[in-house]
This record gives C-alpha cells, structure tokens and sequence, in this order.
C-alpha cells in the first residue's frame, strides 16, 4: 500500500502493482486474479515509463 | 566500420565440443564462424579471449589450447558467476562471442635451450598447458630442455586435463609430472599435500631454470617463496595475475596494478616485474 | 558558538588520552571557509583540531559503519537531526551502544553553501564566516558583507523537529533555540506534489531523474543504507537475471527505478538528516521523495519520524491486524 | 588562413545553421540551473552565461551510456549489428581545462587498440573553445601550466571581445568551418581582439585563489604507496562517484548487458574506480577492497599512472571534485599534503 502510493507520486499508474494474499489451497482464486490483473494492464496500455533501449 | 577494426566487437563463434574436467569445470572447444578469421588468428601461449554470452556478458579467460593447433580455441572454465554459468547451460553448437587475443603471453622465445618446471593449481593449469603443449610439440621439442610439471588441486575431482597430466605428458621423453591433492580421499592413490609444502619435497633444481606458474593468488605467493629458495632466478620465475577485466584494451581502468594494465602489459610477469609493483592484486 | 567548541576539544581530548575511544568523529575546518570536513581524531593532540559551527551538515553516523565489525570504541559527533540516526543504528543493531560514545552539539541551523558562495562577488576571496548570533558576515579580502542568517539556511532547518540531540553521553553546550519557523509545514511541498495530476508528477519526476547521475552519493551519505551488500550492487542472482536493478545504465526507467528502489528501502529508516539531497551534484529534490514515506508511513501506520527513541518500531518490521490494507 | 572575428548574433546564426547538419553539442543548462554539455536544436538553447559546465564535454566523446553494437540470437543463429556511425558534430563552449582533458583522453582511446567509437565521433567532431570569463574559486588550471584563454586542443577558439569574439583558427578542421561559413566572419577587429584577448589573460591570472605546486609531487607520491596517509585520508571519502563522474578525464567504464529475449545489446556505461564492485572478483577476491586502496588509486591515477603511461597529466585543475565532493576531499589539499608527509 505503502509503495503503491509511493508509485502514484513518482507517477506510476498504481494499478500496475496489485498484491493478493492467495492460500496454496485457492487455484481458481489464483486464476480469476491473474485474470482480472491482466485485463486491467490491457486497459491500462504499455508502461512506456519503464521502457528501456532493448 | 569493419568488425575486425573495432576491438570490442566480438566475432561469433561456435562451441564445437564440451570436454568435462571436473564436476564444475569443462573445457570449451571453440571455433569462429568466419573461415577466415579462423585461419587468421594467431596467439601466444598464456595470452586472453573476451568470451562473449549474449543475454549474460563478457568475460576474459585464457586460451588452454596449444598455438600450434590452429583448427580450434579451447577454453577452460568453471561455473562460477553469471557468465560462466550462462556458458555451462549451452550444449554444443552454441553461440558465442570471441574477442582477442589479449595480453603478452608466455615469452616462450627466452625459454629456448633450457629446462623448465611449470607450477599449477586447479584450473590455473589451463594457461600452462597452452605452453606445455607447444613445448611438447614435435616442431619445438628440440628447443626446450627438459620440462617438470607440477600439479596440483584440491581433490581429486578437481584436477583438470586428468588425461594429458596424469597418462600423456609423463610418457613423453625428457617430461616428468608429479601431482598432488590437498587432502587424503579413498580414490586418490598418488602424493596428498598442498603444491607449495610438495614443490619442496620435490625440490627441483632451480638453476639455470625457468619457473612458470599459475594458480590460486595464495598459491602463487608461497610457491615464489619456494622457487627463490630453491634457487630459481627472480628473471626466469614467470607467473600470471589475473585481474577483473572488461574492455581487454586497457582502457576500462579496471586490471591496472600501478600504472601497468593487466590485460595489456600482463598477465605474464616475471619476479622482479611482480616485485617492482604495488601489491595490489 | 567559542564555549562548544572549547568543551567539544576537552572531552574529545579526555576520551582520547584515557583510552575511553579509538577515535572521534568530528568537524574540523575545512579547505574553504564555507565548509568543514570530517575528521577522525585518534590522538588527544588531533582533538584540537575539531570544531563546531552552522557549517557542519555532514551527518558523521554513517561512517559508524566503516568500524562496525571492528571493537574499538568510538565517539561521534552528533546534532540533533543526525541523532535520530544513532538510535537508527542502535535499533538496527548494526552498532554496540557499549562501543559509542555520543558527543551533542546544540544546532541552531546549517547553511547552505551554494547559497553562501553565490554572494561572493567573482575574484573576491572569502576568508572568514562571523556568525554573529543573527547575522552572517561573510569576510573576503574585498570587504565585509553582511547577511541576515536566514538567507543561508538549509531548507532542512526550517522544518527542523529536535536541533537538540535525541540521545547524547555528552552536551558540548546549552540548549539554542530551534532554526524552525512559522509557516514551513513539514509536509507542505508533499501535499503539493500529491495534489498534481498523476501526469504532472510523472513529469515532474522524469525531469529529476533523467539529471540523475547515478553517482550513488544519495545512498552512500544516507545512515539509512547500512546494508553491506547494496541491492544495486548484488551480484546479480538468477532471478534478476534479465533484471535491471544494479546495472549502469544511466536512462530514465534505470534512474526512476533506482530512486523507487532507494524510496521504498529507507522507509522507516529515514531519519531526514537531509543528506541525500545536500550531496546530490545536479540538485535532485530527494527529501521530497523521502518525506512522503515519512508522511504516508504516519497516516498509514501512525509512525513517527524514525530514530525519535530506541523504542518505536519501524512500520514495517512489525504486523498489527489493523494495518490498513487490501490485499487479503 | 588569418584569425578572425565573430558578432554575437553571427555566432548565434552560425550554430543555428550548424545544427541543419551536425549534433550541436554546448552548454545547457537544466531547471535546477545545472549546466552540462547536451545536444541542442538551437542557438538559444545554451546557457550563455556558463562558468562551468558541471558535467564535462567527456559525456559528449564517451557519453554515459553509449550502445556498442546489438545481437540477434533467435533461431540459434548469432547476428551481431554494429551500431551507425556518428553524425559530424561540432562542439561548442570548452574552457582550456576541457580542453586539455580531451587531450588527456586521446590517448587512452587510441593506441595499439583503436576505440572506434570515441574516435570516430572525436574525429567528426569540430571543437569551438571558448576562453574562460572569470576564475572560479576552485580553478587551479594554472597550476598544470594552463591559461584560461589558452586554445590547444581546439579546432577554433574563441575569446569575448567587446560586442563579439575574438576567432583563433588553430587546425585545418577550424579552418574548414570557416570557410564554409565565411559570410559570418569578418576580418575587421582582429588586431583589438588579439589586444582584448592579452587583457584578459592578464586579468584572469591574477584572479586565480588556488595555486598548487606540483614540482617533484609525481616522484614523491610514487613512492608513497605504503603511505598511512592513504587510510587516513580514505577515512571521509564516502565511496561515491562524484569525482570521477565529473571529472573530465576519468574514463573508466564497464560493458553491460541488455537484453530482452533473443535480442539484446552492449551498453559502455560510466564506472568508477570509487566503487566497491570495480574490481571484485567471481571468487570473491577483491585487489582493492578497501576505500583506502581505492582513494589512493583515485589519487595515484590522478598525480602519477596517467603520466607515466601517455606522458601527460591526469589532471588539469579544473576543480570540478573540490567544488562537488560532500565531504571536502580536496585534491589540492592532497597535492599540498603529498609534499609535506615524510
């Protein structure tokens, strides 16, 4: 929470980071985050912040 | 802008075979894709390559194939870091980078006419063993006196190039080869002993001798004070330092010891050279 | 300003000449007049050579951990800010408080130096600095210019919160009254920040970072970074391997992400001494980055400034069930 | 070709012109007013009132980050791409003591092993040196032998002459740059700027605070390496790359990795003999690992390794360290104290 506000400062759309507490036991949980996660960075476009000479 | 004029361009090249050593150690059989600047490469025993994994980095190692054998370059080298750990994952036909030679090289031209007792330890044989082999050569046995090795590791599995030390080398004329492990072990029949405390049981004559060593940096200082004690010149006692490295061109300021600059100047130098620097290295 | 100094070179000296301490941290002159220099006097002789004036910002507690494996006793040299970072260290354990002796001094404000030099008319040497209690006069072999103190002070004092040392074995001098003023809210120029659009600040921040030199001063003053192996500069380990924490590569994602990285790790550590930002050469506004940890960390976790006393825990080193969160 | 003279706005019309064909690199100055040598698009980009630029015209022949060339290992097969060559350049805005720094720099990159990259953009590169307008509390040129209107190692050097610049044309390469732009060079002036040039060498001597002796340091500090004063010394040095970042003949680099699946490239990127990591070893080994063997290499690189291996100083005097290093390390000081310890 700390370091999401801190990425929201510098700048960083916050959404970028999400951190879930998923037991060993939750596989469909894991899923369905993963799921939503992605869709979210889908929405959000390419981090062109964090971009590098590759 | 041609490859071959800008020195920190490596050229491709191609890992024909992989010989193990040891568990952790395997020699790199080496050759570049370009025909031509296979046929064109010339190094001196002792002397560097910038080996080049690309995802990983560069890192210098010395050639441990003899000169006179131009088909291939062979590397030997541990797992250790993240480059070499990037080269022990590749299988044969791998590709790498090359960049080189560098450094001076054993001055085997003032070796002529003389006997010579090569020191080693662990991988540190690899650099020897370029000039042992060129030495060994039928088109320069002539030149060279009589040749001593001694070698040693810290176990048994850790003995480099088991075939040539242990069942070539002792079998050629005029060629004699001790070995020896740090610490006893069950597999192990030969001399149990650290290669400084072994190189006084030995004691080979020094004079008129040529010492050259590589191994270690503790190694090396104890087996300095072991040559100079057996009589061994401070001119004909050859040793390598080996220092971190990026460019290879001395122009990265990383190997110098004083002003010298390991990978131009070194990283063969004789005992007054090593005397006259700063200990620093 | 004469009386601490005295008292600092007595007791520096006694501690010396009866093997109480190795050494002692201090200040001593230094090789212009608008600034001093650590010194690390090791003979009863050396402690005359200390000194003490609105010209010492260097915060000595970092160079504790140049001696921390070591176990010789020594004494620093502490105003009231770099206190904080003493009982940082002590918390941390990364120092023995049986091996260190902590010498306060009274603050009452440190100037900035570029501030000072930027009123020396060009070819004038400045020889002296007068601190006459509310003025400054700067002496230079062209003449006296005199200046209220205030011009020069570093933005840090401003806001100061103890110029009185928060721990100390010994006060080379009376209290002084605190360089704080009326009106400089501690978070004032992070409110103004957080208020930008999320654009804004990404500008904002792109414009500091890509000045970034990537020197690493701000993490070697710091007395927060007390890791013996930085992350910058870890061996890369396979899982990073494709990463770019550590590398050289001075660009702006590299930068931004150092400074990010450098952020999130002094969280709870950073004691505000302001020495990232006094050393940075291109004049990155670093205590803005780390104030707003300060400030989150006491909305979030009701933290205090770090190093206050031995006995606040660090935020988070320390799980308490109603920790905001959303995560569960 | 016989010196000239420039106005102000011909210069400032000639660098716009420049810029049409050439990366024009000059002083320019940041929001933070932190001036470094960067590309510019136009003539009003530049920090015209510059002392010092911060960050030296090192950043321009051995930039921070500079891509080596770029590899392609996808299908097994290895590709490697070197990079384009660099555009022609004209640098603008170097006091003597860069001047001479690049001087310094010659040398390391050419040799038996040509460095292709420094040596190419030195060789398409037209330097405009620019005398100095005052002396910095912290300038200690002199010492090395330099003048604040000295022009060696420029292509043409310039000097503020009452409304414009007095134009010393000092290589075939300055000579052709005229040529080109002939209209904006007069000839009338020259023999008042030569005048105003004298006048203010003279002035700018006698402005000079810092004045260090270095007759017999080199053969002193070279027997000094045991010295305690190193320790004592590395003591308050912080570890930090202030020093060699900013200064303008230190060139030490490391050669990085970057890559993203099977493509990738070689970065050259700043280092510094400053920072622990410089030398360590895979096995661990460190030859320096101290601050205090890593301060006296700073030290010994500076005063006695760079003279001893090219023959010319490591060091120019341009302050850059003294003015920048948190803790008041000051190479003058050090010159004074080599003198003195036994």
């Amino acid at each position: 929470m700390l370091f999401k506000q801190m990425m929201e400062y510098v700048g960083l759309e916050p959404d970028r980071l999400q951190i879930r507490w998923i037991s060993g036991s939750e596989g469909a949980k894991v899923a369905e985050v993963t799921r939503e996660m992605t869709e979210r960075i889908r929405a959000l476009g390419p981090n062109t912040k964090m971009r590098d000479v590759k | 802008m041609g490859i071959a004029e800008n020195c920190l361009m490596p050229l491709p090249a191609t890992i024909q075979q992989i010989i193990p050593e040891t568990s952790d150690v395997n020699t790199y059989r080496v050759t570049l894709d370009d025909p031509e600047a296979m046929a064109n490469w010339r190094n001196r025993p002792g002397q560097l390559a910038m080996m080049s994994l690309f995802g990983a980095g560069e890192a210098m190692f010395s050639i441990s194939s003899s000169p006179t054998q131009r088909d291939y370059l062979d590397f030997t080298i541990r797992k250790a870091g993240v480059v070499t750990k990037a080269l022990h994952s590749l299988e044969v036909g791998g590709k790498i980078g090359i960049r080189g030679p560098y450094g001076n090289g054993f001055p085997y031209e003032l070796m002529k006419g003389r006997d010579v007792l090569f020191v080693g330890g662990g991988i540190g044989l690899a650099p020897l063993k370029s000039l042992v082999e060129l030495m060994l050569d039928d088109q320069h046995r002539a030149d060279f006196g009589k040749i001593e090795i001694l070698y040693g590791a810290r176990s048994n599995d850790d003995l480099c190039f088991k075939q040539a030390v242990l069942e070539e080398w002792p079998k050629r004329p005029n060629c004699e080869v001790w070995t020896t492990i740090d610490r006893a072990e069950d597999t192990w029949k030969g001399h149990v002993g650290f290669v400084p405390a072994y190189l006084e049981e030995v004691a080979p004559k020094g004079e008129g001798k040529i010492a050259v060593l590589c191994g270690p940096p503790i190694m090396i200082r104890f087996v300095l004070i072991g040559l100079e004690k057996l009589g061994f010149k401070n001119e004909l006692i050859y040793s390598t330092l080996e220092l971190r490295m990026k460019c290879g061109v001395g122009k990265c300021g990383r190997c110098n010891i004083g002003h010298k600059y390991v990978c131009l100047e070194g990283p063969v130098f004789n005992l007054i050279q090593i005397k006259e620097l700063p200990p620093e290295f | 300003m004469k009386t601490v100094v005295d008292n600092l070179r007595r007791e520096a000296a006694r501690l010396l000449a009866g093997d109480e301490v190795k050494m002692v941290i201090g200040y001593a002159a230094g090789t212009d007049a608008a600034r001093t220099t650590p010194c690390f006097a090791t003979t009863p002789e050396q402690a005359a050579l200390l000194t003490w004036g609105p010209l010492c910002a260097n915060n000595l507690v970092k160079y504790l951990l140049d001696y921390r494996f070591e176990d010789t006793r020594l004494a620093v040299v502490v105003k009231g800010c770099d206190s904080r970072a003493v009982n940082r260290l002590l918390q941390d354990l990364q120092f023995p408080r049986q091996r260190l002796v902590v010498l306060g001094v009274p603050c009452g404000g440190q100037l900035d130096r570029a501030s000072i030099l930027s009123e020396i008319p060009p070819g004038a040497r400045l020889q002296d600095i007068e601190d006459t209690g509310e003025d400054l006069v700067l002496v230079t072999d062209k003449g006296r210019l005199s200046f209220p103190k205030d011009r020069f002070l570093m933005d840090k004092c401003y806001r100061c919160e103890t110029n009185m040392p928060v721990v100390a074995d010994f006060l080379a001098g009376e209290p002084v009254p605190s360089p704080a003023r009326e009106g400089f809210e501690h978070t004032a120029e992070v409110d103004g920040m957080e208020a930008l659009d999320i654009a804004d600040k990404s500008s904002f921040w792109d414009n500091e970072f890509s000045r970034c030199l990537r020197c690493t001063a701000c993490r070697n003053a710091c007395p927060a970074c007390s890791c013996k192996e930085c992350v910058f500069e870890q061996a890369v380990p396979g899982w990073q391997q494709s990463g770019i924490i550590g590398s050289k590569v001075n660009s702006l994602p590299e930068n931004a992400v150092f400074h990010l990285i450098r952020m999130f790790h002094v969280t709870g550590r950073c004691v505000d001494c302001g020495e990232c930002e006094r050393v940075c050469p291109v004049g990155i506004p670093l205590r803005l980055l780390y104030r707003k940890v300060l400030k989150d960390a006491r909305i979030l976790y009701g933290a205090g400034t770090p190093g206050m006393s031995t006995e606040t825990v660090s935020p988070l080193s320390e799980f308490r069930p109603d920790d905001p969160e959303e995560f569960m | 070709m016989s010196n000239k003279t420039i106005t102000r706005d011909q210069l400032a019309t000639l660098l716009d012109r420049l810029v049409e064909k050439n990366r024009v690199i000059a002083p320019v100055s940041d929001n933070r007013g932190v001036v470094r040598f960067g590309e510019i698009q136009k003539a009003g980009d530049i920090a015209w009132g510059f002392d010092q630029a911060k960050v030296p015209a090192k950043s321009h022949f051995l930039p921070q980050t500079e891509e080596l060339y770029r590899y392609d290992t996808s299908g097994g097969e290895l590709k490697i791409e070197p990079v384009p060559p660099p555009r022609p350049a004209v640098i603008f805005g170097l006091h003597p003591c860069d001047l001479k720094a690049v001087a310094a720099l010659d040398p390391v990159f050419d040799g038996a092993f040509k460095d292709v990259y420094y040596l190419n953009k030195r060789e398409r590169t037209v330097i405009i040196g620019l005398s100095c307008r005052k002396v910095l509390p912290t300038c200690f040129c002199r010492s090395y032998g330099i003048e604040p209107t000295d022009g060696q190692g420029a292509d043409l050097m310039l000097t503020e002459a009452g409304d414009g610049y007095y134009v010393e044309i000092l290589t075939p390469k300055g000579e052709a740059l005229i040529r080109d732009n002939a209209p904006l060079f007069s000839d009338a002036g020259v023999a008042e700027g030569r005048r105003a040039k004298d006048a203010l060498a003279g002035e700018l001597a006698g402005q000079f605070q810092l004045n260090v002796d270095l007759t017999g340091v080199k053969a002193k500090v070279d027997t000094m390496f045991e010295h305690p004063y190193w320790q004592e010394l590395a003591r308050k040095c912080l570890g930090c790359g202030i020093c060699t970042y900013l200064c303008p003949t230190c060139h030490c680099f490391d050669i990085i990795e970057s890559h993203s699946g099977h493509r990738g490239c070689r970065l050259r990127c700043w280092d510094s003999c400053m920072f622990a990591d410089f030398t360590l070893h895979t096995s661990s080994h460190n030859p320096r690992s101290t601050k205090k063997e890593r301060v006296r290499n700073r030290f010994l690189h500076k005063l006695s390794y760079h003279d001893e291996r090219y023959g010319l100083a490591g060091c120019v005097g341009c302050g850059r360290c003294i003015a920048e290093c948190p803790v008041n390390i000051d190479i003058t000081q050090i010159i004074a104290d080599i003198e003195e310890v036994d």
